[in-house]
């Protein structure tokens, strides 16, 4: 962002979201960095990564749907799910390549959050928050009642590895190239659509949609846009979580893991895709560090236990989570804005 | 006069508009119809039915009875937003602007409508979705200068003094490119020298413009100053119309509006 | 004595933008003083810090004092500020929507011990303003922005304040009801209620006030007897909107070009 | 955070040390027994150690990782475990530690060692994954038969099962019977099949249908709320039809939920694996020894009797392993080839498990399968029968 | 068909549960505009609570009832104290959030605090069921229900007749503009959280009485929700009639269809109720309606 007295000169730079040289540098270099991440760093951060990538295009589609054009969604693993799924069944019964798999899961699942977005024309606030928890019961439900030949039932389904020119995407270092590819079109996707007329809509209805109305924007269509576009992006998650694990059951999109992806967006900052970012790998990050060090706090300090520990190891995880909505109830990006305008004016407060 | 089909009409006309809510009613066969190029002043006392009109007419409330024509054409029962894609815009009585947005934004909102760009295209930030934004981003910042708010183009809305928020919410409706502008009391809440000056642009946006401009306001001054014709209502229904000199003189609105 | 002083009060929203920068005004007990000033001014902020409902928009008193009746209350919570005998109406409207206009008017008075003189209150509202009598049984939501407005006013009776801060209280009224409203506020002054006077029909809020302040962008630039402001040039033509030579000017022709303020030269 | 895991020491250096990798849940469904099964299965390893290993020259390590039962957090933490442990076995837990590894394992040529029953969802050829038991279903259908045999009389046995459809997992338990009841009309009739939730509301109609229809058994291996439920229920019907309940449920956790042993007077368990019970067996003796001498802590019960199987399950595959390969290079896929190699007998495994005969068609041995089944006699856990034939359960 | 009115009655019995439930979701609501996701947790506290005070304590139930309820409210007032009241002035919306945050850190305290093994809970109500010829009513659901009822009616009294409610309502009206007419924000919330955690201790006791207590327990929060909704978050009295609506479907769904399908629909028809309830009326059966005015 530019130092106090630089001012945009063309519309085109003013809608730029990297603006200086050394913004670029710092891009680049961290693109880089990630590319060559599996040269750099063990096959365990390498993972942490593959799930992060993964979050990662959950929480932004989370982040429109419910940063962006405030329709609070509490489905989003749900709609994971149904893109998980969706891929597993054509990788597995069609053979067809994950470069369609990876589309028609986003597909497939937009269109069960755009059933759900349907809703949110008549059904507003917190109340349409928790009908959103519907679609999670539905889907648990709908998978293990329909014939189990459709979507695995109980047994869930076994996914064949990803293949691109006889390429197996298998291991955490393939997976990770598969995974930061996807990410990135997302990522930089979701940075066109939310600075697009869409992105403003979205806005325009989250902040007062009778006047959105009046201003020409169709609301409820735009609100199940809002579910469609979120629904997507989780689908498309769910399919690079599907090629990941390779096995899909029902008991992996939880609630629990929807409320996880609302977290995420929190500690990131609603109404911010950069936010999202920042929210999935602060989260993530405390369940890996949890899941590493509780064992060897386990063995060091042996006469408490290993459940004590462990149980301490959620009770942090909820704590910090707390945390963070208590102190930076509007996010981390929050913050960082105020940070940013504060140096724009700076030395100038007057 | 737009000729349509032969028959001569308006581009705006309220054809015997009854709204009841419940045990009130808050419009009572009330007709009115706008000529090309003028402003209609609507005044009368509070809760007389002024915003209720302007609602029915922006489709936001459905009238028991009656019918809205925009230039010649039934738009009664549509959605808010298909009435203002025909060309109808308005401001309100209390800012309803997007609080969260700076005020650029707020502008561009206003013309979410007039753009074209599909959602795939703004996924892959294709060449015409930037042309179009570039566009439109001019036309928000020509309004921008019109109403001289250059200073807090990148201001919060929802940071701005209430008038200032009114002066925001004038250029978002402008933005529609409307063909014809409802406005529910734009003075309300302004210094006399704000007023001029809000006076002024209402002025020059017929003159540039030449659209017909409906306005609801409560200082005398203004509407008798600006309105070409002046439509006074009270408890629902219309007592007087007439040019500003009439109404100043017809004695129902003394009594019940001027005092 | 004083009810109401601010000492160089300084308020600062988000951390950032500074709305207020060194503002210091006096209110005296049973003194109306009006304070006028161009939008954005900062006249709501200075309500806002006095009444300490400025936390809502993450705004914060950053320097200075205000002290209400001895009591400092910069940065005090604003049901604090309440016990301590300020009411403030704030503006935008902001009516109980889903209660009655009646609801309204009782959580205004809810601090009144027995329901006797809760009645009282109540009949005391609605005789200085019929009107509400009406609309009594109306889901406020639902009211048209005059009667809103009107009931922001009564709800602040209905408390029996030391002092009334008022954020507009002529926002949206009809020329009759700004006439009825403004004698009601004479009438509360007359029973000795002090008045903090946001307004910008400033012709009626100097008709009523004792002193008057004038502000631009956060600061005091003026202040002064209301009287003697009333026939000070540039009041006379930025707030009241008549020429020097007094005669009022049409809107029509407006020169087209911007003023400059004198004191800001 | 990783820096911390690298240099975490293993335990002392012996001649040839081979690592484990431990999976657990401290924290998620299955805290409650994991401490205890941790200790067993260490135990196991300990003793092994000091044992066998003496004699081989051989140490096994092992290392204990979180998973919090989410399938998320074990496929993370697996590279990590190969890089850090390069483990020759993993000894796994539960369904998360299944889903997420079961098409990783194959690629990384390490064979994971289950403690519990398995599934019909991992019925497959050339698993990695191995678990000493076979389905819940089939450990039901033998209990079942064993019980026809009892009640003696011609006629299918009455019986009814309580699931639920809160994980996957329950409801493959029941689809197993449901398939084998099916095929099997003659021996049993499944009169009811009841979906509930984890944790029920109240079951007193439930019940009602069940003894309206005349069960003469009801199958719950779900959980333990489950059970105290369905019993509450049929005891407000004044009912009795005895309980068939499995291991992670069994009488010592249920009893100690309802408040005492004595309301499940006359209920079952029945799994694949020895009963903790009072009578002196094999099985305990050995669990004596493991407290005497190698610092086992757990209480005699059936999670400790699980631990110490799968311990006792992993430890002798490598024992073959070694034979079969010498105690240098010993590699993951050896130790799954010596599974297939021979069977482990009962007395290898200190009868806590029947002799095993694995065979690259299941995860799990298909003949010879056998059935404990425990009872409470007047307040107190007795083994009622040992070694109940499984019939051959269709694949569902 | 006896044994059909006996499932519709145990149904609606078992709705007039959920309706307790959901009573603390709604009180917290209609006293703060917050929205208490870990609704579900405070129940295993409360059922914690009792549990320490009876079979720990080993306190008599005329002793240990009274003091849990009291115990409940403290630690209800504490979780307001803590995480709450810094947020107040700050968006409703977040204070929300604050509850994801809770309903995450609760579990994890339940899991510290009292560890994860099943615990059996004591027995509250007399574990005989009711005989009504063949029909026979669990005891815990009967005098549940009547409780259910009693507290029902006080409350919306509560609310809808006394100032104090006026007042609450106020406060989630709007939290800037009650507190500048002198109503504490803070004492509002605080109480509505003292409430919403009795309310909660109670449910766990019919819920739990007699049976085994995990922290699967805090499930019922999920299975409350519907009833919530379906009454309308400002309504208190209409939770008597929801969740008898839904409490009969559910049972009826369970012992009728379930059967023939095989599968659990019981489980998910409260939530398919809730969604047509809602897409007919979007604020639920009483819930205020949204008031949209420009
Ligand atoms: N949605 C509604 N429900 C119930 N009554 C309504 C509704 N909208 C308006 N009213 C009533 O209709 C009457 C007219 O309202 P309206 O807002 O049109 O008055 P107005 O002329 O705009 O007054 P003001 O000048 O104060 O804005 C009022 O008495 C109001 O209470
Ligand atoms: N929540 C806020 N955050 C940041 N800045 C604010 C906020 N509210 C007001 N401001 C700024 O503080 C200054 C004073 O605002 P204020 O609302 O007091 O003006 P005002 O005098 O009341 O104007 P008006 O007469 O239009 O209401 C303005 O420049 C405004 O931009
Ligand atoms: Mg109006
Ligand atoms: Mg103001």
């Amino acid at each position: 962002m530019d130092p106090s007295g630089i001012f945009p000169t063309s519309y085109r730079s003013d809608r730029r979201i990297i603006r200086t040289r050394w913004q670029v540098l710092a891009l680049v270099l961290f693109m880089a960095l990630l590319l060559l991440a599996p040269y750099l760093v063990s096959g365990r951060i390498i993972a942490i990564l593959n799930m992060m990538m993964i979050s990662a295009v959950i929480a932004v589609g989370l982040q429109i749907c419910t940063g962006y054009a405030g329709q609070i969604n509490l489905g989003q693993a749900a709609f994971m799910g149904v893109g998980a799924y969706t891929a597993s069944i054509l990788a597995s019964k069609t053979g067809l390549t994950f470069l369609l798999t990876i589309p028609l899961a986003g597909l497939s699942a937009a269109l069960f959050g755009f059933l759900f977005g349907l809703t949110a024309a008549r059904i507003k606030g917190f109340y349409l928050a928790l009908t959103t928890i519907a679609a999670q019961f539905l889907f648990h439900f709908a998978v293990l009642n329909l014939p189990s030949t459709w979507m695995g039932g109980s047994n869930g389904i076994t996914v064949p590895p990803a293949e691109l020119f006889g390429l197996r995407f298998v291991g955490e270092t393939a997976q990770f190239y598969m995974n930061f590819a996807v990410t990135a079109i997302m990522v930089a996707g979701a940075f066109g659509i939310v600075r697009s007329r869409f992105g403003r809509a979205f806005v325009a209805v989250r902040d007062d949609d009778v006047a959105a109305g009046i201003m020409g924007i169709n609301v409820a269509a735009t609100k199940a846009n809002a579910f469609l576009i979120g629904a997507f992006y989780a689908g498309v998650g769910g399919a690079l979580w599907a090629y990941l694990i390779r096995f899909v059951g029902v008991d992996q999109f939880t609630l629990f893991h929807s409320i996880f992806f609302v977290a995420m967006i929190i500690v990131g900052g609603m109404g911010s895709i950069v936010g999202a970012l920042v929210g999935v790998f602060i989260i993530r990050i405390i369940q890996e560090i949890i899941a590493t060090v509780g064992p060897n706090i386990a063995e060091s300090v042996s006469f408490l236990g290993g459940d004590i520990v462990f149980a301490g190891m959620n009770v942090v995880l909820g704590g910090v989570i707390a945390l963070f909505m208590i102190l930076e109830p509007k996010g981390l990006m929050h913050r960082w804005n105020i940070m940013k305008s504060s140096y724009r004016i700076w030395p100038f407060p007057y | 006069m737009t000729t349509n089909g032969g028959i001569v009409s308006s581009p705006l006309a309220v054809r015997g508009a009854t709204l009841k809510f419940g045990g009130v009613t808050a419009l009572d066969d009330v007709s009115i119809s706008v000529n090309d190029d003028e402003l209609l002043a609507i005044i009368g006392p509070n809760g007389a039915g002024k915003t209720s009109l302007l609602n029915v007419t922006a489709g936001f409330y459905r009238p028991q009875k009656g019918r809205v024509e925009l230039s010649g054409q039934d738009v009664t029962g549509l959605r808010v937003d298909q009435i203002a894609r025909r060309g109808l815009a308005r401001t309100f009585q209390g800012t309803h602007l997007f609080a969260g947005q700076t005020v650029v934004e707020n502008i561009m909102i206003g013309r979410h409508m007039l753009m074209k760009s599909n959602v795939i295209q703004a996924f892959f930030q294709f060449g015409p979705v930037m042309r179009e934004e570039s566009e439109h981003r001019e036309a928000a910042e020509e309004i921008i200068d019109f109403l001289e708010i250059e200073a807090i183009r990148n201001r919060p809305v929802g940071t701005l003094g209430y008038g200032l928020r009114k002066r925001v919410d004038l250029g978002r409706a402008l933005a529609q490119e409307p063909s014809i502008l409802l406005m529910d009391e734009p003075m309300a809440g302004m210094n006399s020298e704000e007023k001029e000056d809000l006076a002024r642009f209402i002025l020059d946006v017929r003159e540039a413009r030449k659209i017909p401009v409906v306005l609801v306001e409560h200082d005398m001054g203004v509407v008798m100053d600006l309105a070409d014709r002046i439509v006074v209502l009270d408890f629902g229904r219309v007592i007087a119309e007439g040019t500003p000199e009439e109404i100043q003189k017809d004695p129902a609105v003394i009594k019940a509006y001027l005092g | 004595m004083t009810m109401l002083e601010l000492n160089n009060v300084e308020v600062t929203y988000s951390d950032v933008i500074l709305a207020l920068k060194g503002v210091s005004m006096t209110v005296s007990e049973g003194q109306c003083i009006a304070l006028l000033g161009g939008n954005g001014a900062g006249k709501s902020t200075t309500l806002k810090a006095i009444s300490g409902t400025l936390k809502s928009e993450d705004g914060t008193v950053s320097a200075g004092s205000i002290v209400l009746d001895g009591t400092p209350v910069q940065n005090m919570e604003a049901s604090e500020v309440v016990k301590n005998g300020l009411i403030h109406v704030m503006e935008g409207r902001r009516v109980l929507r889903h209660l009655t206009s009646e609801q309204n008017l009782i959580v205004g008075g809810h601090m009144v011990p027995n329901s006797a003189e809760l009645k009282n209150r109540l009949d005391h509202v609605y005789t200085l303003m019929p009107r509400l009598a009406d609309l009594r049984n109306r889901t406020s939501g639902f009211m048209s922005g005059g009667e809103q407005q009107l009931l922001l006013i009564g709800r602040a009776m209905m408390a029996k304040p030391k002092i009334i801060a008022i954020d507009e209280p002529s926002l949206g009224l009809a020329p009759m009801m700004i006439r009825d409203v403004f004698e009601v506020l004479k009438q509360l002054k007359s029973e000795g209620t002090t008045f903090f006077l946001v307004e910008q029909n400033s012709a009626a809020a100097l008709s009523i006030a004792d002193y008057a302040y004038v502000m631009e962008n956060g600061r005091i630039v003026m202040d002064g007897p209301a009287d003697k402001l009333a026939d000070n040039e540039d009041i006379k033509e930025f707030y009241l909107g008549v020429t020097a030579s007094g005669e009022r000017k049409s809107y029509r022709d407006i020169k087209h070009y911007r003023r400059r303020k004198r004191w800001l030269g | 955070a990783i820096a911390v895991a690298a240099s975490m020491p293993l335990k002392a250096q012996a001649e040839t040390t081979y690592n484990l990798a431990l999976l657990s849940d401290f924290s998620g469904p299955y805290a409650d027994i994991m401490p205890v099964l941790a200790g067993g299965r260490e135990a196991v390893f300990t003793w092994w150690n000091e044992t066998r290993g003496k004699e081989l020259g051989v140490k096994l390590n092992y290392k204990n990782y979180e998973t919090r039962y989410d399938a998320a957090q074990v496929a993370s933490l697996w590279p990590g475990i190969k890089s850090e442990l390069d483990p020759i076995a993993v000894v796994g837990l539960g369904g998360p530690d299944v889903a997420a590894l079961s098409e990783r394992l194959p690629e990384d040529k390490i064979p994971m060692f289950m403690a519990t029953a398995s599934y019909g969802f991992a019925w497959k050829p050339d698993s990695w994954i191995f678990n000493p038991r076979p389905t819940y279903s089939h450990e039901s259908a033998g209990f079942l038969n064993w019980m026809r045999e009892q009640r003696g009389g011609d006629g299918p046995l009455k019986v009814a099962i309580l699931a639920s459809e809160a994980s996957p997992a329950y409801v493959d338990m029941a689809k197993g019977l449901e398939l084998y009841a099916e095929e099997n009309p003659e021996e049993i009739n499944l009169v009811e099949v009841i979906y509930t939730e984890v944790q029920p509301t109240d079951l007193t109609g439930q019940m009602r249908r069940v003894v309206r229809a005349g069960a003469e058994a009801l199958i719950i291996q779900t959980n333990t709320s489950i059970v105290v439920a369905a019993k509450r229920g049929l005891q407000a019907n004044g009912s009795n039809i005895p309980i068939m309940m499995s291991s992670h449920n069994g009488l010592p956790a249920s009893g100690g939920a309802l408040g005492g042993l004595d309301q499940l007077e006359g209920d079952f368990e029945a799994y694949g694996m020895a009963i903790a019970a009072d009578e002196d067996t094999p099985a305990r003796q050995f669990y004596e020894t493991l407290v005497a001498d190698h610092g086992l802590k757990a209480p005699w019960n059936v999670v400790t009797a699980m631990g110490v199987s799968q311990g006792l399950f992993v430890a002798t595959v490598i024992d073959h392993a070694i034979e079969a390969n010498g105690a240098e290079g010993l590699t993951g896929e050896m130790v799954r080839e010596a599974l297939f190699a021979g069977p482990i007998t009962t007395e290898e495994t200190h009868g806590f498990l029947p002799s095993l005969t694995f065979t690259p068609e299941a995860p799990f041995p298909l003949e010879g399968l056998k059935v404990n089944v425990g009872t409470v006699k007047d307040g107190k856990i007795t083994i009622e029968a040992i070694g109940v034939d499984v019939p051959d359960v269709q694949k569902w | 068909m006896v044994y059909f009115i006996n499932d519709i009655i145990t149904g609606a019995l078992i709705g007039l549960l959920y309706s307790l439930v959901a009573m603390g979701f709604v009180v917290i609501y209609r006293a703060s505009k917050v929205f208490n996701f870990a609704q579900g947790e405070l129940v295993i506290i409360g059922g914690f609570i009792v549990w320490f005070t009876t079979m720990q304590a080993g306190l008599s139930l005329w002793l240990s009832i009274p003091l849990s309820l009291v115990l409940a409210g403290l630690v209800g007032y504490a979780i307001e104290r803590i995480f709450l009241t810094k947020l107040i002035g700050e968006s409703v919306f977040s204070m929300v959030m604050v509850t994801v945050g809770l309903l995450i850190l609760l579990r994890g305290l339940v899991l510290l605090v009292f560890g994860p093994a099943v615990r059996p809970f004591p027995i509250i109500f007399p574990l005989k069921p009711l005989f009504l010829g063949d029909m026979l009513i669990p005891m815990n659901l009967l005098m549940g229900g009547i409780i259910t009822i009693v507290a029902a009616v006080g409350l919306s009294w509560f609310f809808n007749r006394t100032r104090s409610g006026l007042r609450m309502t106020a406060v989630a009206e709007d939290h800037v503009v009650a507190s500048s007419m002198g109503i504490s924000v803070k004492g509002s919330i605080a109480f509505a959280w003292v409430l919403g955690a009795i309310l909660s201790t109670i449910g766990a006791m019919i819920f739990l009485s007699g049976k085994s207590l995990t922290f699967l327990a805090s499930d019922i929060g999920f299975a409350a929700l519907p009833v919530a909704l379906f009454a309308g978050l400002e309504s208190i009295g209409g939770l008597i009639l929801a969740g008898i609506i839904i409490g009969i479907a559910q049972s009826l769904t369970t012992n009728y269809l379930d059967p023939l399908i095989g599968g659990s629909l019981g489980s998910v028809v409260p939530y398919i109720i809730m969604l047509a309830i809602l897409l007919i009326r979007p604020t639920g059966l009483f819930g205020w309606r949204t008031i949209e005015r420009v």
